[in-house]
Formats: C-alpha cells, structure tokens, sequence
C-alpha cells in the first residue's frame, strides 16, 4: 500500500515535470531554422516530393541506417536467443486447426498485402510511406501466413539473403555517395531526375527499397524466431 | 681529565673505604631489625667473616658463561657507580672519576648491574631467579617515577645535571639544603629510595621466604662474595647520590659516613614496620602518592 | 489542437509509466512502454505542428512557396525513426518475457530477483 | 588516411554480410569479425597518431553532403580518436577474448558484437542530437543482446532489468532532444550548445532533461541497481566491454554536453559524480562477488570521471590530462580484471586464491589493483595527482576531501580482495584453464598501463625528473625471476652497492640525505646477505624488495613533491608486497596497506596546500604554506606518522613485522619505518616555526610519542611472540624519535638522529638474529625456547649488545640518546612528557629481559637439544652492525659532531659543545669515550679478579638446581617466561587495553555496516530499479529546478 502512494507521489513528480513541459510549449508560428531550410531546398536538393522522406533518407539518412541497425540488432539477438537446441525441439507440437475462413483469405490475401507494401516502400519519396511501412506491411503479410499454418516456418536461407543483400546494399550505396557525391549517403549519386516521377529523387527509391526489404525480411524473422520458439520443450 | 696511576689507587683506596662502611652498615641493619623482633642479631663484624668464608671455598659450580659474568656485571654495576659519583665535595682525588658524566650517567649505570646479575641468574635456568627478576624489573619500573622526577625538578631548580654542580649549590648551609629549597623533591627521591634499597615492604624481589632470595639464589662461593661485595658498595655509593643531591654532599668522609648512614636507615626504619606488598600493590603505589609528590616539585619550579 | 495533443502526449507518457512503475505482469510492463512511447511520439509530432499547414508532401503545394505551407517535416522524421526504435526495444523486450516465463513459468515480476545488494 | 566513416560502413557491411555465411563459412565468420574490429582500431589510431604527431585540423565527415546543421555530421579531433581509439582497441581485444563464447553462440552474437563496438564509435563522433539518441540506442539493444551471451537465469533477469531502465532513460532523453530541438531550431549539437538554453527559465527544461539522461546513463548511485546487475550476470567479457568501452563513451558524451547548461549545471554534474564515486565505492566493501565488485568499482570510478567533468571549469586545461590518465587506468584495468575473473570464474573473490597458481596472472591482477588506486607507475597516479593538485590550487576542500575518501574506499576492497588472491588460505583452490585468448588481452592492458604510465609521466610539472632507473633494474629482477637466490641476491647486492657509488657524489654534501641514504641502502645490503640463508627461487621477493629500495631511495634523491609522492607510493607498493609474503600476513598487510593509502592521501592533501600556496613544485614549498597551515601540517605529519607507527596509527604493524619473513622483519622495521622519519624530519625543517600552529602541533605530537613509547614498550612486555615483541619495540623507539623530533631544539634533533641510528643499528640485528632463530625453532613463541645460550652464543652476544643499546645502558650507544633526551627535555620545559618518557625507557626491560631470558637463558627444551647456531648469513650482517655500534658508542663525536653541524643552521641555540671527546651543555656533559675506557677498564679488572678467585669452577647440568625442595626433570614447566609480568599486567594492564584497536574496529564496522544498510536499496526487483530512475529524475528536478 505504501509502495502505491510512493509511485502516485513519483508520477506526480514526474507530472509536474510534464505540466513545466507543457507549459514550456507555445506552439509554432512559422518554421524553425532547420525545418526551413529543408522546406525551400528539400525539393531541388534531394528532389523528392516528399520532405519528411528527403529528411529520413537523405539528410538525416544516417540516423535511417541506425534505425535499420537496430532492426538488424533484434532480429539476430532474438534468433540466437531462441535458438532451440535440435534435441529441445517438441517434434509434433498440438496445434489448434485454423478456420478455413482464415487459411483461404490469408492465401488470397497474402500477395495483395506483399503488392502493397512493395508499393508503399518503392513510392516513399512520392507519397506518405517508405521503408519501414512497407517492410512493416510485408511482415504483417508473414504474420498472416504463420498465422494461418502454425506449422508454416519462414525459410532462413531466404530472408539471410534478402536481408543482407539489402542491408549490404544499403551501406553500398552509402559508400557510393562518398566516392560520386558529397558524403556518405549523399542520393545525388544518380541524377535527381524529374521531380515527382517514380525515378527520381537520386537513390532514394533504392535505398527506401533495400530499407523494406530488409525491415520486412528482419520482421519476418522475429515473427518466425518467435513462431518457432515454441517448439521448445519445456 | 686524569687517567694517571695515582688517580687510580686513590680511586681504590676510596673504594676500600666505601667497601668497609657499607658492610658495616649492612650488619647495623640487620642488628636493628632482629632488636625490633625482639633477637638479639649477628656481630658487626659477621659481613665480613660471611665474605671471607665464601671467597675461600673451594666448590665453584657454574651454570654457564654468562652464569658466570653475571656477578662481574654486577659487581662492576656498583662500582661504576662510584666511580661516577663525587664522593667528598671539593676534592678531586675523591670526586672519582665523575667528570666523564654526569647525573643522568648515574641513573642509567643502575641498570648496568642489574641487567647483568639478571642474566646471569637466569641462566641458572632456576625459577625462583627469573621469578624474583621479573618483578624487581616491573618494580623497578615505578620505582624509577618518583626519582626521575625529582631530578628534573632539580634540574629545573639547579639548572644543572651535574652532580659536583648541585653539590656547590647547597655549600651556604643547612638551609642552603635541597631538602629544604626543594622539600617536594627530596620526599618524593626518598620514597623512591627505599624501593631502591629493596628492604621491606618492597623487598619482593629477593623475598626470603617466599622465593629464596630471588635472583641470586643459585649462586654460592665466590660469586656471591662477589655480589655480597658489590651490595655494599651500592648501599653505599646510591645513599652518597642522595646525600650529594639532597642532603648537602659531603666535606669530608666523616659527613658521608653520617650521612649516608641516615640515608641507609631511613629504608631500614622503614621496613621493618611495614609488612611486604604484592607487585601490584607495590607498583600502584610508586605510581600514587609518590609520583604525584614529583610532579608537585616540577610544578612549583615551572 | 497543438495543446490538445501534447497534453495528451503527456497524459499517456505518465499512464505508461504507471504501468511500468505498478503492474506486477510482465507484459503489462511492456504495454506500459509501448503506452509510455506512443505518448512520447505525440509529444514530438505535436511540437513540430504549425498552425494552419499542411503536411510536408509537395504534390500540391508548390516547392517554391513550401516554406509557408508546410508543418515541420523534422520531427515527423525523428518519430519515424522514433517508433522504430520503439519496435525494436519493444520486440526485444518481449523475447526476454518469453524466455524469463520459460524460466520460472511466472510473468510476476517479484519472481525475478535472484540478483541483489 | 581511411576516413573515419569507414570504421561503420566497414563494421555494417561485414555485419550484414555475416548473415549470409550459413554454415560452410561459420568458421570464416569470427575472423571476418577479429578483422573488422581489426580495421576499425587501425582506422582510429591512425587518426590518434595523426593528431598527437603534428597539428592536423579537427576533421569534420558531412554525410549526404550536405553542411550541418541540415545534415548529420561526425567529427574526428583529438579527443574523438583518442575515445574511439580506446573502445575499438578493447572491441578488438575483447572478441579475440570472446572469441570461444562468440563462436558457440553463432555468427549472429559476432554481428551483435560488432554493431556494439561500431555504434560506440559514433556515439563519440557524432555530432548531431538526434544521431547521438539513436546510436546509444543500438549500443544498448546491443548491450541486452550481449547480456544474453551467458545464458542463464540472471543473465535474463539482467538483461531485463537493463532494458526497462535504460528504456526510461532514454525516452527521457528524446523528450529533452525534441524540446531542444523545439528551442533552438536545429538539431546539432554546436547550434544547440550555442543557443545557451540553460540561460532562460523556460528553455532551460531541455537541458534538465538531457543532462538527467546522459547521467543516468553513466550510472549514479544509487539509481544504478540495473547497471549493477548487468556487470554481474554478463559473461565478464561483455562487463569488460561496458565497464572500459561502453562507460568510456557515455562518458565522452557528457564531456561533449557539458557546457549545454552552464556553470550551475557542471556543479550539479560533479556532486551527482562525487556522490557516485563515494557511495558506490562504499557498497564495494560488502561485496564477496567479484563481477559484482568490478561492477561497484567501476560505477565508482566512472562516477570520479563524471565528477571531473563537472570540475571541467575549476580544473581548466589540466582537465583533460587528469580525466584521461584516471580514465585510461580505468579503463584497462577494469577490462583486465573482468577479464580474469571470466577466466578464473571464482564465485567469491576467496575464489580469487587460485591465481596463485599463476603468478603472471597474479602479477597481471596486482598491476590492475594498483593502477586502480593511483600507484605509481600508472596513469591514474599522475592523474590524481594532478587533480589534487588544480583542486588545492582553488581552494575546493570539499571535493579533495570527497575524492581521497572515494579513492580510499576503494582501496579498502581492492587490497582485501588482492590479500585474499595473495595469501587467503584455502582448501580448494578451483581449477582454471589457461586459454592463449584470453590471457593475451589482458597482457596488453597492463602492458598498456605502464607504457601509458612513463609515457604521461613527463607531462606533469616535475615528472619528467622521475628516476625510473632503480624501476628498471626492478623490471630486471622480474625478467631474472626464475633464477636461483644467490644469484638474484648477488644481482639485488650488486645493485644497491653500485647505486652507493652513483649517489655518494649526489649527496656528498648533504648529510641529512646522506645518513638516511646510508641506512637505506647499507641496511638494504645487510638485511639482503641474510638471504642467501634461502633456498630455491624465492618467486617475487626481490622485485619488490628492491622495489621498496627504490622507492626509499627515490624519497632521498626527490626535490619536488611530486618525485617524492612516486617514491612513497613506490615503497608502499614494494613493502606491501613484502610484508604479505609471511605466513600469516594477509590480515596484517592488509591493514598496513590501508593506513598507508591513508596517509598517502594525508600527504596528498598537504601537498595540495603547498603547492597551493605558492604553485612551486618543489619540496621546498612546504616551506611556506600559507593556505590553512596548521591542517596542512598537521596532515602531513599524520601522513608520515602512518609509517613511523605513531600511537593510533600503530595498530598495523606489530602483525606486520611480526609475521613477515625472518630477513624481511629487519627491513621493514629497521629500514622502511626511517622513510617516515625522514618524512616527519623533512617537514619539521619546513615548518614555520614562529606560527603558533606549528608549534601547538610540535606539542601534540611530542605527548603522541610520549605515550606510543609508553604503549609501545609496555605492549612489548606482554608479547609472548619473539617477533610481535620486537615489531612493539619499534613502535617504541619510533615514539622516542617522534619526540625528540618535536622538541624542536638543537638538542632533540640530535637525540632525534641518535636514536634513529641506533634502532636502525639495533632492530636489524634483533631482527635478523630473533629472525633467524624463529625459522630454526619453529615457533615464534618466546616459553617455547630457552637456553639457547649454549647452542647460539654468537646469537646470544648480538642480542645481548642490541639490548644494551636499547636500554640506554653506559657505555654503549643508547645511552647517548638518552642523556642528549634528558637534556633536550630539560631545555625544552616538556618535563612532563620527558618523565613519561623515561619511565617507559625503563619500562622497555621488561621485555629486553623477558626477549634474551625467554630465548637464550632459563631452560633448554629437549627437542632444541640438537640445534645449532643460526646461518653465518645471518651473523655475519649482524656482526657488521655490532661494529657499528661499538664504533658509535666509542666515537660518537665522529657522528654526532657532522649531524650538530648540519642541523646548526635550522635551530637558533648550538646547545651542545664539544670539548674534545666530551660533550657539553648547559645542563650536563657526558664523555662517550672516557666512559669507554673506565668501565671497560674496570670489568676487566673485576673479571680478572673473579677469574682468580674461581678459576676452577665446575660446569654443572641443567637441572642440577633444586626449588620448592624438588629437583626439576622437565624444561617446559621449569622454563619461567609465560606471562611473567602478570603482577604488573594486573596494575598497569589498562594502558595496553586494546583501546586503538577497538577504536579501529568500530570504525570499520560502522563503514561496513553503513555500507550494508545502503546496499539494501539495490532489492533485486526490476521495477523498483526503475522506480529509483524515476525518482532520480524527480528529486533531480526538484532540487536543481523546482526551487529549493
């Protein structure tokens, strides 16, 4: 009983700390330095359509790498993890059975979901998307399946591959703007072409598709380590 | 500074002298306590009849080497310290050889001696010796209290270390005394004397009946004539230490024979109404009345 | 409407620490931290809200007048990469309950103090 | 050049490669890894060693191409090498350490482990808020990754607690970045330093919470039970990477934020830091586990690092001199030590006992030890040095004072748990498997300690004067450990005498150094010949003797404060070692090691005020201090007071000298207790005599040598071990020269140096003779001998003449101590403490009796029957110091006069003339040689006598003597020594009541148990972990902002 009212006391503490924060913040007017910047140059820098892409991919690219990085990171910790040792796998694990209304939607569902979420990743630098909504998507398409056929296991030797030739690719490219541009992961290492077509934008739309394909293939892979956990043996 | 020959058979000649009284004093004593209980005690002359008979017989056992050099040790305890000490003020054929040091000199050739005769008798390998060294060690201890600080008190008063110094600064009289310029000391030194002189009550050193004449109780022959000896003269020679501190000094031998004599049986009065204490007693009472005697006598000089 | 939604931010940053501070499951410990990031990622967006603009996209707006049309495409940015992260940490986290259950066969958290002082 | 953006690509790509290894190349996959790491260390030292050769210009990497603040930008200074250089080499050699666990965990741990190194680079390079955020994000995903390479149980329940922390943490974090980024526009780190946003009461929200962010990632007690227990639970190649890498990093970005809020914050930063460094160091002491205890130790020691940051205004430019050579030291010895323990795997640190059977690792754990503490050689010393220093030099007590405690602390569990891997007694030692790849990285860190170490050490005002070639010929004696004694004592003998010749010229003309380098280095070849006594290789004994003689003679030979403080340390280090060699030392090296930390540190600080006070290095700047005088003292002479053994300070060394080694014994006691007198007599020349606080402290500390000599003696007299009682003597004889020191007359110097020659040319031949006997008998027990006169007599006659000396007994030399005292006192007016002091003289025969009685005299036992003299090893030095004594006793003119007209200068009255072989002063006068020749003289004169009078006396057997009407059959109950002083224990007893030593224990007691009571809040529940983050950050917040 004592420990609720030192935590209610904390929180207050810590409210008060947020109300200051609320009060600190009086809204925005105009733009600030930086966000500026990218407001009037974005466009003719980096030649997408998008800002908060040009932002995420290009100037702020680097950050993207990390958050690829981590992505990366939790896929292998949670595969070494929940590495099964072959003698701990349960070899017929009781399974529910899945509705039909599930496992023939999922089979008809599946493809599209895949179709729009390559979509979505290969359009980031056009429309509201990118790399990780897409991959995001992709990997819900696998959730789907594994779903739908619990015995369903993601094949390791596809997403290793697709996940480190995206990842490699990426970094590539990265390498690539310093020796053809400005700097590490400069997208003006192809020409910016036409602003607002599918092309353009420099690497942007590659990199944003070794990005889904990566965040799809890294999800898929925790969805399938997690799958696949539970064929251990208690 | 004399090393010549003469100097040394004069130092001799005082040496016998010192000798002789001492011994004579040593049957006194023991005369006046058998007449307190009541006996009628030894001749005057049995000292001597008593060094004779052990110098002349003929077993000699020893227990060792330093069984052995224990009594030289010993002995040479006792005359070291006359030989350091002035006998008669103003004279320096008597004064011995005291101008190679001064009163702290003194006070640390006591342990010349006793250190000596310690060893010795311990390698007796006798309990009753290590027993009776033991605590004439943790007696002596306290003993030491009181005396050393009436000397610094001296020190203070006098200015001085030196023994012939403190001596002339008595020369204008009887009032001209230690005793009386500086009684505190004087009292404190004399408490301190009579544990020195090791007659009762604070005689559990060599404690007769109870562990038999403690240290040298295995020595015999000519060893404790050696010792019988050097008794003498150390009765003698400390009793001349007080009489130069306190009492004046000495013109001449007859005012140390007087004195010195007072000095000696000052302890022997003592000891014979008092009963003998344990160590403990003993040594706590060193450390109480006089002790805090010495520290008055610094006191008043500061 | 910027207020509106920062303080809702807040409101659900302190909901989700409650969670993490008084629930005893595990999971719900980790809902609280997905509650606690939501809030935060409202917080950002929020701040980068200019009043009256439309989002960062410029199919209609015009590249030469985005300046003042536009809200602040930065921190929609950072949430992008926010949430991410979030995702990650999150996933992460789930994996440790899933192995701590198969530890003790427990989601209470007072089973998990063998490390102390 | 390889730009500094290749240290990412590189790891990133060979990490995303991996994943395409499968099976056929698993092996290929730890190599790709080695090499990776392999590069990115060649990329940062390459650019470290850029930077420190020539003037290069900071390099600035703009990726995307575009200028910050519109893009990310890293950069590449000095600093940012130097930290990337630090944590890619630790990268590097903590895979080739992990190289067996990374292997069975597969090539996804390697990616993980190489994605940890790499985010660490770029959280120090980076440039950019929001970069930074993200980056320290991946360092801990990964770090909870790695967590798991152990896996277990407390690996996960670590693991997790790590995440639900530092996932707290760092949302607070982006929270402070977006609001600065809402502040200032702009989300570079220069722009969002230069919008000063602590400078205004709205936006300064922002820099709380960043600040309380970035600190709570460094750990601060007590919201650190998460950290705590990932150091714990991790396999200790994993603690080694976040103690040394991770923590340098987080680190690194609180030094890059440091000026966000301005001067106000910076304090906040180094209370928070000092608060750590003692708080965390405290709850060390409790610990039995030695992860856990690395763990403690380097919160501790990252929270003095934080504090330093803090200090980054007071300390200025030195600032980064002092931070990167506590840091380095940190950091090398931290990974060493974790590293050892994954390879020793003990559960406790008792465990520790089995490096003993490796004494390289042993060597490895001692060097790591003390770099941690700050010895010289390492870094950290000049660190702290230097840090102590600059502190002083602005007054800052509080934060010395915070710091030496802290550094204090911490040596109470190091040295305890080195004491336990040293000597601890253990049934079991557990079996430990020596892996090339894993002894290989901890080799380089204390390889890296000592270069670090020299190489800074010229950096320092004053260091470049270090004489570091008595060093060498220790790191000779190591390289030549294997070899038998007689050469290594050869070799050690060889050394000293070749030093006599190389200094004799040096300090020709400066007899106070001369007479203690004499001591020191005569001593150091006498003890040392009883050592070819030994047999076989005697491992480490004399590297670290002759590590103690370097440092003793290097605190003759220093001039500055600095060479001095080498020197001392020095000595600590080598004595320490030599005394823990005894049998039963462990507890009593341990205690010498912790008073002497002390009182280093009291020298410490009274150096500090020196140098303060006139920003003069030299030695001769204790000569005017004049920032709080008296404490300054006063400090120093309790500093040096810890060696002499001063009462209160004493409670170390009867064990230590006691229970050390037979030739050990002499010079520690002998030799090692003078450096402390020259210590006290260096300063007392300093001092300013007219102030009053000098002299007040000259008063105190005469009673305080009044009555060590009086505890000192009387202890000694009930001591039934041979050893104990001599070890109490020298607490005695210190007492006596503390003293006649104080005096602060002519005279009392002169009492001061005689007593001084004397104990050196006493004790070590009580020493090695009671030494050397001991070993011969096998028991230090003092009734447990006797009669030893007949099988000894060479024995006998040293011990004998020693003890005439220590009594002050005519004609030899102790007397002349004695009458210069009783003439100084006199002099002086201290006549109270003057009698004190003699009646303890007197006192001390007690125990000289009971020592040469109990062993010598009395009854032969029936198992010594066939004993026989001790070594001729061990006579012949003592012999060579007897004749020393005779020649002082005889001649003391020969000594005394050139020490009276050395110390003339310093005390206004020559109180003592001299008329040719006699001494005068106003009081008395004594005549050394005269006194010679009468007494002597007259013994033989009286021995002759006795020799004619009974010259046929017969040598009878030893139980030919009858008592209490029995005759004797058994030596053992005719044997008095036991307890003999019984009476006067029972009336004087109270003065050696075990006061100090119970003083001392309750002192220990309370730190241990507030240390307990602490520890209680580290519960083990995860969620009060992180309700203790939270509360940091309230109470944080309410305090520097809420208006209190």
């Amino acid at each position: 009983m004592i420990k609720k009212w030192i935590i209610l006391g904390i929180l207050a503490g810590m409210g008060l700390i947020f109300f200051d924060l609320f009060s600190a913040f009086r809204g925005n007017e105009t733009l600030g330095k930086t966000a500026d910047y990218y407001a009037r140059h974005g466009a003719e820098e980096v030649g997408a359509s998008n800002i908060v892409t040009a932002i995420v991919v290009t100037y702020r690219g680097f950050d993207t790498l990390g958050e690829v990085t981590i992505l990366f990171l939790t896929a292998a910790i949670i595969s070494f993890v929940l590495k099964i040792r072959q003698e701990d796998i349960l070899p017929n694990r009781p399974i529910r059975i899945t509705s039909e209304l599930l496992d023939s939607a999922s089979q008809v569902i599946v493809p599209v979901i895949f179709m729009v979420g390559i979509y979505i990743f290969v359009n980031g630098h056009l429309t509201p998307g990118g790399g990780f909504p897409g991959g995001a998507v992709i990997a819900s398409g696998v959730l789907l399946m594994i779903l739908s056929n619990p015995n369903f296991s993601v094949s390791h030797k596809v997403i290793a591959w697709v996940e480190s030739i995206s990842g490699v690719g990426f970094v590539l490219l990265g390498v690539m703007g310093i020796l053809f541009a400005g700097g590490f992961l400069d997208n003006r290492v192809l020409g910016l072409g036409d602003f607002g077509k599918l092309f353009s934008a420099g690497i942007i739309p590659f990199i944003y598709s070794f990005i889904g394909l990566k965040v799809g293939a890294e999800l898929s892979n925790i969805l399938g380590a997690i799958s696949h956990a539970q064929n251990e043996k208690n | 500074m004399d090393y010549s020959i003469t100097k040394f058979l004069w130092t001799l000649l005082g040496l016998f002298i010192v000798t002789n009284w001492g011994m004579l004093m040593s049957s006194t004593m023991r005369r006046i306590n058998a007449r307190v209980s009541g006996r009628i005690g030894i001749p005057w002359y049995q000292p001597w009849i008593d060094l004779v008979k052990l110098y002349s017989l003929r077993t000699q056992l020893t227990h060792g080497t330093m069984f052995y050099i224990g009594p030289v040790f010993r002995l040479m305890g006792g005359v070291g310290m006359f030989l350091f000490i002035p006998m008669v003020y103003g004279n320096p054929i008597w004064s011995n050889y005291s101008f190679s040091g001064d009163l702290v000199l003194i006070l640390y050739f006591q342990f010349f001696g006793m250190l000596g005769m310690a060893l010795g008798a311990s390698e007796g390998g006798q309990p009753y010796s290590a027993i009776g060294i033991s605590r004439g060690l943790s007696q002596f201890t306290t003993i030491e209290v009181p005396m050393t600080l009436a000397v610094i008190s001296l020190a203070i008063q006098y200015q001085t270390l030196s023994i012939s110094e403190i001596v002339a600064a008595q020369q204008g009289g009887i009032t001209t005394w230690t005793m009386w310029t500086n009684p505190f000391a004087t009292v404190a030194a004399m408490l301190s004397l009579l544990g020195a002189f090791g007659h009762s009550p604070f005689n559990l050193v060599k404690a007769p009946n109870e562990i038999p004449i403690g240290p040298p109780t295995e020595y015999h022959g000519t060893f404790l004539g050696v010792l019988r000896t050097n008794g003498a003269i150390l009765h003698v020679a400390e009793a001349a230490l007080f009489m130069n501190l306190f009492f004046g000094g000495a013109g001449s031998w007859f005012e140390l024979i007087i004195k010195t004599f007072l000095i000696y049986f000052w302890s022997v009065f003592v000891g014979t109404v008092f009963p003998r204490f344990r160590i403990e007693q003993s040594v706590r009472w060193f450390l109480k009345v006089p002790t805090i005697i010495g520290i008055i006598a610094i006191i008043l000089f500061l | 409407m910027e207020y509106i939604a920062i303080s809702t931010g807040f409101a659900l940053m302190l909901l989700g620490l409650w969670g993490i501070l008084s629930q005893k499951n595990l999971i719900k410990i980790v809902l609280g931290f997905t509650i606690f990031d939501t809030g935060i990622n409202i917080v950002m967006v929020s701040i980068g809200y200019v009043k009256g603009k439309a989002a960062p996209i410029l199919d209609v707006i015009n590249a030469s007048e985005a300046a003042n049309k536009i809200v602040d495409p930065v921190p929609q940015a950072l949430v992008l990469t926010a949430i991410v992260i979030g995702l990650g940490v999150t996933a992460l986290m789930l994996v440790y309950v899933l192995k701590l259950h198969r530890e003790k066969n427990s989601l209470d958290i007072n089973s998990f103090k063998d490390l102390k002082w | 050049m390889v730009g500094p953006i290749y240290i990412i690509a590189v790891a990133l790509g060979l990490a995303f490669v991996m994943g395409l290894f499968g099976k056929s190349l698993k092996n290929l996959s730890e190599w790709a890894m080695l090499a990776g790491l392999g590069f990115m260390t060649f990329v940062s030292g390459q650019w470290l060693l850029e930077f420190m050769n020539n003037t290069r210009a900071v390099e600035t990497i703009f990726t995307a191409g575009f200028k910050p603040p519109y893009s990310i930008n890293l950069q590449m200074g000095i600093q940012e090498a130097f930290f990337t250089f630090i944590i890619n080499v630790v990268g590097l050699l903590g895979g080739i350490y992990l190289f067996k666990d990374l292997k069975q965990t597969g090539p996804n741990a390697m990616m993980v482990f190489l994605v940890f190194v790499m985010s660490l680079n770029v959280v120090v390079m980076t440039r950019d808020m929001f970069n930074l955020f993200v980056f320290l994000e991946v360092g801990s995903i990964a770090t909870a990754g790695l967590i798991l390479l152990n896996n277990n149980g407390n690996a996960l329940q670590a693991g997790m607690k790590y995440l639900i922390a530092t996932g707290i943490i760092s949302s607070i974090l982006l929270v402070g970045i977006i609001y600065a980024y809402y502040f200032s526009g702009s989300l570079n780190i220069d722009d969002i330093l230069a919008a000063n946003l602590g400078a205004s009461k709205v936006t300064v929200i922002a820099v709380f919470l960043i600040y309380v962010s970035v600190l709570l990632e460094l750990k601060p007690f007590p919201a650190n039970g998460w950290g705590i227990d990932v150091y714990t639970a991790a396999n200790p190649g994993i603690g080694a990477l976040v103690s040394a890498a991770s923590a340098s990093a987080s680190l690194f970005v609180l030094y890059k934020l440091a000026s966000l809020g301005g001067a106000e914050w910076l304090n906040y930063i180094a209370i928070i830091g000092g608060i750590t460094f003692v708080g965390s160091n405290l709850i060390g002491t409790k610990q039995e586990s030695p992860n856990r205890l690395l763990g403690y130790s380097s919160i501790g020691q990252i929270g003095l690092l934080t504090m330093i940051v803090g200090l980054s205004n007071i300390l200025g430019e030195k600032m980064i001199f002092i931070a990167s050579g506590i840091l380095i030291s940190h950091y090398a010895a931290k990974a060493g030590l974790f590293w050892l323990s994954g390879i020793i795997n003990a559960k406790d640190i008792k465990g520790w006992a089995a490096l003993r059977k490796s004494p390289f690792l042993l060597f490895l754990f001692g060097t790591f030890v003390f770099a941690l503490i700050g010895f010289p050689p390492f870094p950290s010393f000049f660190g702290k040095w230097e840090l102590i220093m600059t502190l002083a030099t602005g007054g800052h007590w509080a934060w010395m004072v915070t710091i030496l405690v802290g550094s204090f602390i911490e040596g109470i569990y190091l040295f305890r748990w080195l004491g336990y891997a040293i000597k601890l007694d253990h049934d079991e030692l557990p079996d430990f498997k020596i892996e090339w790849n894993k002894i290989f990285p901890v080799w380089i860190m204390a390889i890296v300690l000592y270069a670090v170490g020299v190489y800074v050490s010229p950096l320092t005002e004053g260091g470049m004067f270090i004489n570091y070639l008595p060093l060498m010929f220790v790191l000779f004696l190591f390289a030549i450990d294997f070899l038998p004694i007689y050469i290594k004592n050869t070799v050690s003998i060889g050394g000293i005498i070749w030093y006599m010749f190389h200094i004799y010229p040096v300090l020709e003309n400066d007899l106070l150094r001369l007479i203690f380098a004499g001591i020191f280095l005569i001593g150091g070849v006498l003890t040392l010949m009883a050592g070819y006594n030994k047999k076989g290789t005697r491992k480490g004994f004399y590297p670290m003797a002759m590590m103690m003689y370097a440092g003793l003679i290097g605190i003759i030979e220093s001039s500055s404060m600095l060479e001095f403080f080498f020197s001392w340390e020095l000595m600590t280090a080598g004595s320490y070692f030599l005394i823990i060699r005894g049998k039963r030392s462990l507890p009593h090296g341990y205690s010498y090691m912790l008073f002497s930390i002390g009182g280093a540190y009291a020298i410490l600080f009274g150096f500090g005020l020196a140098f303060a006070s006139g920003f003069d290095t030299s030695l001769a700047a204790l000569g005017d201090i004049n920032i709080l005088p008296t404490l300054a003292y006063s400090l120093l002479a309790v500093g040096f007071m810890t060696k002499t053994a001063s009462l209160g300070l004493h409670i170390w060394l009867p064990g230590a000298h006691g229970e050390a080694e037979s030739d050990v014994s002499p010079m520690v006691s002998a030799i090692l207790l003078k450096a402390g007198v020259f210590g006290l007599m260096l300063l007392f020349l300093y001092m300013d005599r007219a102030s009053a606080g000098a002299n007040n402290l000259w008063y105190v500390l005469g009673w305080v040598g009044a009555l060590t000599t009086l505890v000192g003696n009387m202890s000694a007299a009930f001591q039934e071990d041979a050893k104990r009682l001599l070890a109490y003597s020298s607490i005695a004889q210190l007492g006596y020269i503390l003293f006649a020191l104080s005096i602060m007359t002519h005279l009392g110097w002169l009492a001061g140096f005689t007593y001084t020659i004397n104990h050196f040319l006493f004790k070590a031949i009580l020493f090695l003779v009671v030494g050397g006997i001991v070993v011969k008998l096998g028991t230090h027990n003092m009734y447990e001998m006797g009669g030893m006169i007949k099988k000894m007599p060479f024995s006998f006659i040293a011990v004998l003449i020693s003890i005439i000396v220590i009594g002050g007994i005519p004609p030899l030399s102790g007397f002349a101590g004695k009458w210069l005292f009783y003439n100084a006192i006199l002099e002086k007016g201290w006549y109270f403490q003057g009698a004190l002091i003699f009646f303890s003289g007197i006192v001390a025969f007690l125990y000289l009796y009971k020592l040469i009685h109990s062993i010598f005299l009395g009854q032969l036992k029936d198992n010594h029957r066939t004993v026989k003299e001790i070594s001729a090893w061990i006579l012949v030095p003592s012999y060579i110091l007897i004749i020393g004594i005779m020649i002082f006793s005889a001649f003391p003119h020969w000594i005394l006069k050139p020490i009276e007209t050395m110390i003339a200068p310093y005390f206004s009255s020559q109180a003592l003339m001299w008329d040719g072989t006699k001494a005068l002063t106003s009081y008395g006068y004594w005549d050394g040689t005269t006194i010679m020749i009468v007494v002597g003289t007259a013994f033989v004169l009286l021995l002759t006598w006795l020799i004619v009078l009974s010259a046929k006396a017969k040598k009878i057997e030893q139980f030919n003597i009858v008592f209490a009407a029995e005759r004797p059959f058994r030596p053992e109950t005719t044997h008095v020594s036991y307890n003999i002083y019984a009476g006067y224990k029972k009336a004087l007893g109270f003065v050696v009541a075990p006061g100090i030593t119970i003083f001392w224990n309750v002192v220990s007691t309370f730190v241990l148990e507030v240390a307990n009571w602490f520890r209680r809040i580290y519960s083990g529940n995860m969620q009060n972990y992180a309700l203790h983050v939270v509360l940091y950050i309230v109470v944080f917040y309410l305090i520097a902002l809420g208006g209190f």
